[in-house]
């Protein structure tokens, strides 16, 4: 059996009287697509922040890799590789998407202060590699054309695909993506995911929220159930379909 | 040594005073259009020479200069928006630029000023200060002096809150601003005209900058510098009550308007120079930014 | 070297923008009355005397450029200002280098005879350590113990302040200095400093203010019944400008035991009061008379020289003599006025004059090095 | 008199502003960060200058220092701004910078307080000409001038320049892609300022006194509409930006010399320049010369290449 | 049946850049049609430049047989038509209540305004709980009920939406539904612009395909459904499935 590379304990975390995670455990093994799924407001994204460092937990535990997560920066958790595509996209507006994506590309060399002055050599060659792997990606999303456009110019869809693309260039272990395929085409979204389950073969694993279960189900190989800032079931996709509390919990029926 | 503590506080109470007064208009179109408008200075100078010019040149009285001074120079408020402002905003301008466009604004109304003395010269207007000709007596309540004056500001700090209470909470066009500070162009989507509540509030807002600019010339004297004197201390409230929130404003113009007068009492007692009292004030906002960056904000939003 | 046109220029730095603008405007009337009759009565050198007239803003940077300018492009051989130390300080070096003297008619403070290049320096005020002398006798001699300061947070306010704690130390005064508040340039709620000066049960209450903060101050302390402490002014807010309000006047009149200000007697003075007065409808302010004192100082000098030269002109100043609206005017070899007069004023009541209230002179004391 | 020696003197003035101009530029154009209060670290670096010089250090040494010194207020400088949103921001180091003047102007120990204090050139040439000790100062302003460009064009065409721009456009989505920003705001408020410490040690040594009445908000603001004017996030906007306030402040008051005004000058002249400030920020918003992109070898190629792919699509 | 509102010939875009070209799209009382297409494709620029928050270069805009081309985008909400944005579409530092009370800023009736607040709040029950919450801290979906129900208090005749069942879990995503069937039945004009496009389609009753700025297909929503060009092309799914 893969390795254990997430580990959520007991997390809560609160908002005054509101209990948006509430002692939430998961445990998430290298490689595959892993799903979230939870009526509006049960806590998902709550959840995602606080793994990320975006938001402090109140309490519990969160493990990557054995290390412990809970009071550590954004950035340094995205050192450990650690990275996510935010449900509602925040992309450098006047940036153009190129440079977007190469702002996200992990390990550059060029972007502390001495090396940018003084290694150019060195990080310029890097640089044409990683543009070529931009490229790749923005090729497979049909944002090719646009790479000279800036960000703040694309369409809602444009953009939620962007921030996904711009994940992808910084190489995650685990990338966490809150809702990939909400309003984006159905025919590119299946291409988005065919892609992400092509990658998580060759040991990248994903962690993804998506309320379109059509398409989630057909790749995910587990799936949580969140409700009111718990987890109230999981399993695999066939199996929890015949879950009740994912019935009731979810689709709201008996 | 005795501190007459009654009168420090009195005279912190006049100084907030003021400065509610000075700053509500500020507050309220900095929440609405989401820059600091610096020059608001200027439409406290020029509420000021507005106001010397009625009571004094024309000797139509003080009520007859605070209408007519919140007139105008409403009006001045509105023009400005509309002229530089919004056609500004349309054109995607960031609040840097809106900010120093309004310097660039305040600079050019500043130096106006003594240029409509040179031209109209029934104005009275120039570098060298006017003061108003109207005094006032002072009355002594136990250890206490007040002049009519200082009640008068007081009196209008007083009402004027109780008033834009009433405005903001109760009435369409108070949500509306509300509704516009929050995102204009959803407000638009609801059917609200947003341009007439930003016209209506911008006037509103140098209308009582103008009336600041009034007591401020009546306490002291008017020349182009009145609003710029004030406006830095004026900047510590809207920000200490968080920008856009009028009750923040009401509470931070007190604890600046005490700061500055404790503080005065305190420099001296440690010999240093009263320069520094509107250091203490900052050094107070400052360090509640750091702590807070929203402001007193935070006690005044319902959750 | 020296320009060959119909006109003769004479530099003119005031700061008739910024804080001191109000100020600054009224000094250029006194050096355009100057002009006005220098050119009356036939110019100098033969002929028509230019005023180069630039506003050094408030701002020393700016001053400084004005210098710079008024010296690389007018080719002016001789400049009357700057008004201000700042502008002084740094203008100083440069005129230095390029041989044009500065001739300011209120920069009053001690330390600008130190610095290099002061002999390219002359000004038609007193320094600061004669006026301080003459208020030092005034408190020593009316036995107040209790001194309280309340003077600008400037180089005028704080030179002279000093200047007078210096001098009533040399004295061995026996009193004490029981509060001392500097204010900035600006700050126009005294309230509180006030109340302290009040609180510290000050005697007598020394203000070094220029006019126009002089009044908020007056009206603030009649507000906060301090005129029942005697109170000592300077040249800084004499004059009729500060009875414009009426309570600052009712004040003075209350609780002005004196001041002091540099002055002129004779009838060179009575003549500047009446041209000015005349020509602009209100009597001259502080630093008018110097001011044209100043321009008078210019073309005498440039006249005596027989060339418009800097250099030249520098050395007629250093043996200039003549009677001015401020007395005789002679400098010294570090170019400060080497002899002067201080009027002690106070402030009466007189129903002939427009606000009620005038500056009665109490006696006048001659000084000179 | 010698039309040249004022001309000198704007050369002069350009390159010390033009470097304040470029720290500008940093800070606000590529990173986002709203310093209204540059005036404090060009007061810092002159009289940092102005009192090493005054204990005898070689003028290099001070200027060095001064910038280090300086470099260190940009780094506590750096502390609220990772707190707080850009207006405020704005606004507490607007006020900082007035009471840090406050205390050099009140505190005369410090450097003769409001008296100021003299402070020797750089290079001093005893018996000299007026002119050569102008290009002297020329040569030494325009050197620093240099490293300050070609810094500003090193750094921020390189990936450390996109990652400045991030923080500028959403530094919480820059944070969760790895970047530190507080190490990045820090480096660039520090260099930023030790670029404004170093113009600030050249002005004093150039002007022979330090004063802080030479040290007002206008300066900032002039630094402002300069950036502005320009073209932020271009460095060659930042210096024709410099050099034309620089060329417009003293154009007007020579050009007021050959008009006959109906009102004072001074005041037309601040209504000019408030109304060409107003003209640019309305017409011309993005500044004289745009936003450089970022270029890189990479970005280079395939915009060459990125051309001909968009042609043949459309 | 004669169309409420019409988008004729509509050339449309951002500053001088045109994106969308000689479109014309309309909807009458009683039924549903949907925009549906690829990302970016342009459904939500023409939306937008129906009320003017996008660049209308040419075309004309009918709304109940008047010309409101170029109209204040406020008058137009006025006069009927209710609009939910793509994104930004709550006033997030103002709590649930008062979003709704926006969404009926202009409507008359303090009783009718309450009864229609006391409605949507049943509906979603969600939004009930924290009614005085700020909507700025709702989660994605909750802000997309408060989005939709904020233009319901207007009572509009007209109902443009722009994706308004993203970020919707299963079942208040069920609740919109069929409320907008509620209110099509009730004789209002819903457009609306999706990208689940099935679901777009099985709601609707007329669709239209944009591409490119566009249209590409239009027709009846059960015919496009069926047809085999559109689902290989737009839904993914392969013929014959
Ligand atoms: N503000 C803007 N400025 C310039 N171009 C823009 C702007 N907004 C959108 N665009 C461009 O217009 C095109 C259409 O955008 P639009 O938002 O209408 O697409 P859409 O069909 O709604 O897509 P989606 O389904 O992804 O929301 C896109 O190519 C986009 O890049
Ligand atoms: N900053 C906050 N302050 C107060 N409440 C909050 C805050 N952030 C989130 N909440 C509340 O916590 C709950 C969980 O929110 P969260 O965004 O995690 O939900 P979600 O599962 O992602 O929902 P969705 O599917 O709609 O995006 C919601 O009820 C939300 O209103
Ligand atoms: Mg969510
Ligand atoms: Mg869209």
């Amino acid at each position: 059996m893969a390795e254990t590379l997430l580990r959520v304990e007991n997390v809560c975390k609160h908002f005054g009287g509101i209990y948006a995670v509430d002692g939430v455990n998961m445990n998430i093994r290298e490689g595959g697509i892993w799903g979230l799924v939870g009526p509006n407001g049960s806590g998902k994204s709550t959840l995602f922040n606080t793994i990320l460092g975006l938001q402090h937990p109140n309490s519990g535990g969160i493990y990557f890799k054995g290390q412990r997560t809970n009071n550590m920066a954004p950035h340094q958790i995205y050192d450990l590789g650690v990275v996510n595509g935010f449900q509602i996209p925040r992309l450098f507006p006047s940036l153009t998407v190129l440079d977007n994506m190469l702002v996200a590309a992990r390990g550059q060399q060029g972007d502390g202060f001495f090396n940018s002055l003084f290694l150019r050599e060195k990080w310029q060659k890097q640089e044409e590699l990683l543009t070529d792997e931009a490229l790749d990606i923005l090729e497979l999303i049909e944002l090719r054309k646009h790479i000279f456009s800036t960000a703040g110019e694309l369409s809602g869809g444009q953009r939620k695909l962007l921030e996904i693309a711009r994940a992808l260039m910084a190489h995650p272990t685990l990338l966490l993506l809150d809702e990939p395929a909400a309003g984006i085409n159905p025919v590119l979204g299946k291409k988005v995911f065919q892609k992400l389950q092509d990658l998580s073969c060759s040991g990248m694993t994903f962690f993804i929220v998506e309320h379109r279960l059509e398409i989630l189900f057909e790749f995910a190989s587990w799936i949580y159930v969140m409700d009111k800032g718990k987890t109230v079931a999981e399993g695999n996709p066939e199996d929890i379909v015949k879950e009740a509390a994912f019935y009731q919990a979810y689709l709201g029926k008996e | 040594m005795d501190v007459n503590w009654a009168q420090v506080l009195v005279n912190s109470l006049v100084t907030g005073s003021l400065y509610l007064i000075a700053s509500v208009g500020l507050t309220l179109t900095y929440g609405l259009s989401g820059f600091p408008n610096f020059a608001y200075a200027e439409y406290i100078s020029l509420g000021g020479f507005v106001g010397y010019f009625v009571a004094d040149e024309l000797g139509a009285g003080l009520p007859a200069a605070f209408i007519v001074a919140f007139l105008v120079v409403g009006v001045v408020g509105f023009l400005c928006y509309r002229g530089i402002f919004q056609p500004m905003a349309r054109r995607g301008a960031t609040i840097i630029h809106l900010m120093v466009a309004s310097i660039a604004l305040g600079l050019i109304l500043r130096h106006l000023i003594p240029v409509f003395g040179d031209f109209i010269p029934a104005l009275g207007w120039s570098w060298a200060p006017s003061y108003f000709t109207i005094t006032w007596v002072a009355f002594d309540f136990g250890p206490v002096r007040l002049t009519g004056l200082w009640l008068w500001t007081i009196f209008t700090a007083v009402a004027l809150s109780v008033v834009l209470h009433f405005l903001l909470t109760r009435t369409r066009i108070g949500k509306a601003i509300r509704a516009t500070s929050s995102n204009p162009d959803l407000a638009l989507a609801s059917g609200i005209d947003v341009e007439k509540v930003i016209w209506i509030t911008w006037f509103l807002g140098a209308g009582l900058a103008a009336v600041a600019g009034i007591f401020r010339g009546a306490e002291t004297q008017v020349w182009p510098m009145t609003g710029w004197e004030m406006i830095l201390p004026v900047f510590a409230v809207v920000m200490l009550g968080g920008i856009g929130n009028f009750y923040g404003a009401i509470a931070a113009a007190f604890i600046i308007g005490l700061a500055e007068n404790i503080g005065v009492v305190a420099l001296t007692a440690l010999g240093l120079s009263t320069s520094y009292r509107i250091g203490i004030a900052f050094l107070i906002l400052i360090i509640t930014l750091i702590v807070k960056p929203q402001g007193l904000a935070m006690f005044f939003r319902r959750s | 070297g020296a320009p060959s046109s119909e006109t003769v220029k004479i530099g003119c730095l005031l700061d008739t923008t910024g804080d001191l603008g109000p100020m600054g405007g009224r000094i250029l009337n006194g050096a355009r009355l100057a002009v006005d009759e220098i050119n009356a009565a036939g110019g100098v050198l033969g002929k028509q005397v230019e005023l180069v007239e630039e506003d050094g803003k408030t701002d020393p940077g700016a001053g400084f450029d004005r210098v710079k300018k008024m010296v690389e492009i007018d080719g002016v051989q001789v400049i009357t200002g700057p008004m201000i130390t700042g502008a002084s300080l740094l203008a100083i070096p440069y005129v230095k280098g390029r041989q044009v003297p500065l001739i300011s008619p209120s920069a009053t403070g001690i330390q600008l005879s130190n610095e290099d290049g002061t002999e390219w320096f002359f000004r038609t005020c007193l320094r600061d350590d004669a006026q301080g002398m003459v208020l030092a006798d005034l408190i020593a001699e009316k036995g107040y113990t209790k001194l309280a300061t309340i003077v600008l947070d400037n180089t005028y306010g704080k030179g002279l302040e000093q200047a007078i704690v210096d001098e009533l130390e040399v004295k061995g005064w026996s009193g004490e200095q029981v509060a001392s508040i500097h204010y900035a340039e600006g700050t126009k709620d005294y309230r509180s400093e006030l109340q302290k000066i009040k609180d510290a049960g000050a005697d007598v209450v020394v203000c070094v203010s220029y006019c126009d903060d002089g009044i908020i101050i007056f009206k603030q302390a009649l507000d906060l019944g301090l005129d029942e402490v005697a109170w000592m002014g300077c040249d800084g807010n004499y004059g009729s400008g500060l009875f414009k309000d009426a309570k600052s006047a009712e004040f003075m009149e209350k609780a002005f035991v004196a001041g002091t200000r540099t002055v002129g007697t004779g009838p060179q003075n009575d003549h500047f009061v009446a041209a000015y007065t005349e020509k602009y409808g209100e009597a001259p302010e502080v630093y008018c008379d110097t001011m044209y004192d100043a321009v008078w100082a210019a073309a005498k000098a440039i006249q005596a020289a027989g060339t418009y030269d800097g250099d030249a002109i520098r050395v007629a100043l250093t043996g200039i003599q003549f009677d001015g609206a401020t007395g005789p005017i002679t400098f010294n070899d570090i170019g400060d006025r080497s002899s002067g007069a201080f009027e002690i004023w106070e402030v009466v009541l007189d129903p002939s004059t427009e606000t009620g209230y005038k500056n009665a002179p109490v006696k006048v004391i001659t000084w000179s090095t | 008199m010698d039309p040249s020696m004022y001309l000198l003197d704007l050369v002069v003035f350009i390159g010390i502003f033009g470097i304040m101009s470029l720290s500008l530029n940093l800070e606000f154009g590529f990173t986002g960060l709203a310093n209204f209060g540059k005036v404090v670290f060009f007061l810092i670096g002159a009289y940092s200058y102005a009192l090493l010089s005054q204990a005898g250090f070689p003028f290099y040494l001070c200027l060095i220092i001064g910038a280090l010194i300086a470099a260190v207020f940009g780094f506590l400088i750096s502390l609220p701004a990772l707190r707080l949103r850009t207006d405020y921001l704005a606004i507490v180091i607007l006020t900082s910078g007035e009471i840090i003047r406050l205390i050099v102007k009140t505190e005369d120990w410090i450097a003769g307080g409001d008296w100021g204090t003299s402070v020797a050139p750089a290079i001093a040439l005893p018996g000299a000409s007026a002119h050569a000790g102008i290009l002297v100062n020329i040569g030494l302003v325009y050197v620093c001038l240099f490293i300050c460009f070609t810094i500003s064009r090193l750094l921020t065409n390189s990936p450390y320049g996109r990652v400045m721009r991030a923080i500028r456009e959403d530094e919480v989505a820059a944070e969760a892609l790895g970047k530190d920003r507080a190490k990045y705001k820090a480096q660039i408020l520090m260099l930023g300022s030790a670029m404004a410490g170093l113009a600030g040690g050249l002005y004093v040594q150039y002007l022979h006194y330090v004063l802080p009445g030479m040290f007002l908000p206008i300066v900032t603001f002039t630094v402002w509409i300069m950036v502005l004017l320009g073209g932020p996030a271009n460095c060659w906007g930042a210096l024709l930006g410099a050099a034309l306030v620089e060329v417009f402040d003293r154009g007007a008051n020579l050009a007021k010399d050959l008009l006959t005004l109906p009102t004072d000058a001074s005041n037309l002249q601040y209504i000019l320049f408030g109304v060409l400030i107003l003209l640019v920020l309305l017409y011309r918003p993005q500044g004289l010369l745009k936003e450089s992109a970022v270029k890189t070898r990479a970005t280079e190629r395939v915009r060459s290449l990125g051309g001909a792919v968009r042609n043949k699509e459309d | 049946m004669k169309p409420i509102l019409a988008a004729e010939n509509v050339n449309a875009g951002y500053g001088d850049v045109i994106i969308i070209h000689d479109v014309s799209v309309e909807v009458a009382s009683g039924e549903i049609a949907a925009i549906v297409g690829p990302n970016g494709s342009g459904k939500s620029t023409l939306i937008k430049s129906i009320l003017g928050f996008a660049k209308l270069f040419r075309g004309s805009i009918l709304y109940q047989n008047k010309d409101i081309t170029g109209i204040a985008s406020h008058r137009a909400v006025n006069l009927g038509i209710g609009y939910v944005p793509q994104t930004d579409n709550v006033f997030p530092n103002l709590t649930i209540i008062e979003n709704l009370d926006m969404g009926a800023y202009n409507k008359k009736g303090k009783d009718s305004i309450k009864t229609g607040k006391g409605d949507i709040l049943q509906m979603f029950p969600e939004l009930a709980a924290r009614k005085n919450a700020l909507a700025e801290n709702l989660s994605g979906g909750e802000r997309q009920m408060l989005a939709i129900a904020r233009a319901m208090m207007a009572k509009p005749k007209v109902l443009l939406l722009d994706e308004p069942l993203a970020s919707l879990s299963p079942k208040p995503s069920a609740v919109i539904e069929s409320k907008l069937e509620q209110i099509r039945d009730a004789g209002i004009a819903i457009l609306i612009v999706e990208q689940n496009v099935k679901k777009a389609l099985e709601l609707s009753n007329r669709g239209y395909v944009l591409v490119n700025g566009a249209l590409a297909m239009e027709g009846e929503s059960a015919s496009l459904l069926a047809d085999d060009s559109f689902k290989e092309r737009f839904l993914g799914l392969e013929q014959g499935h």
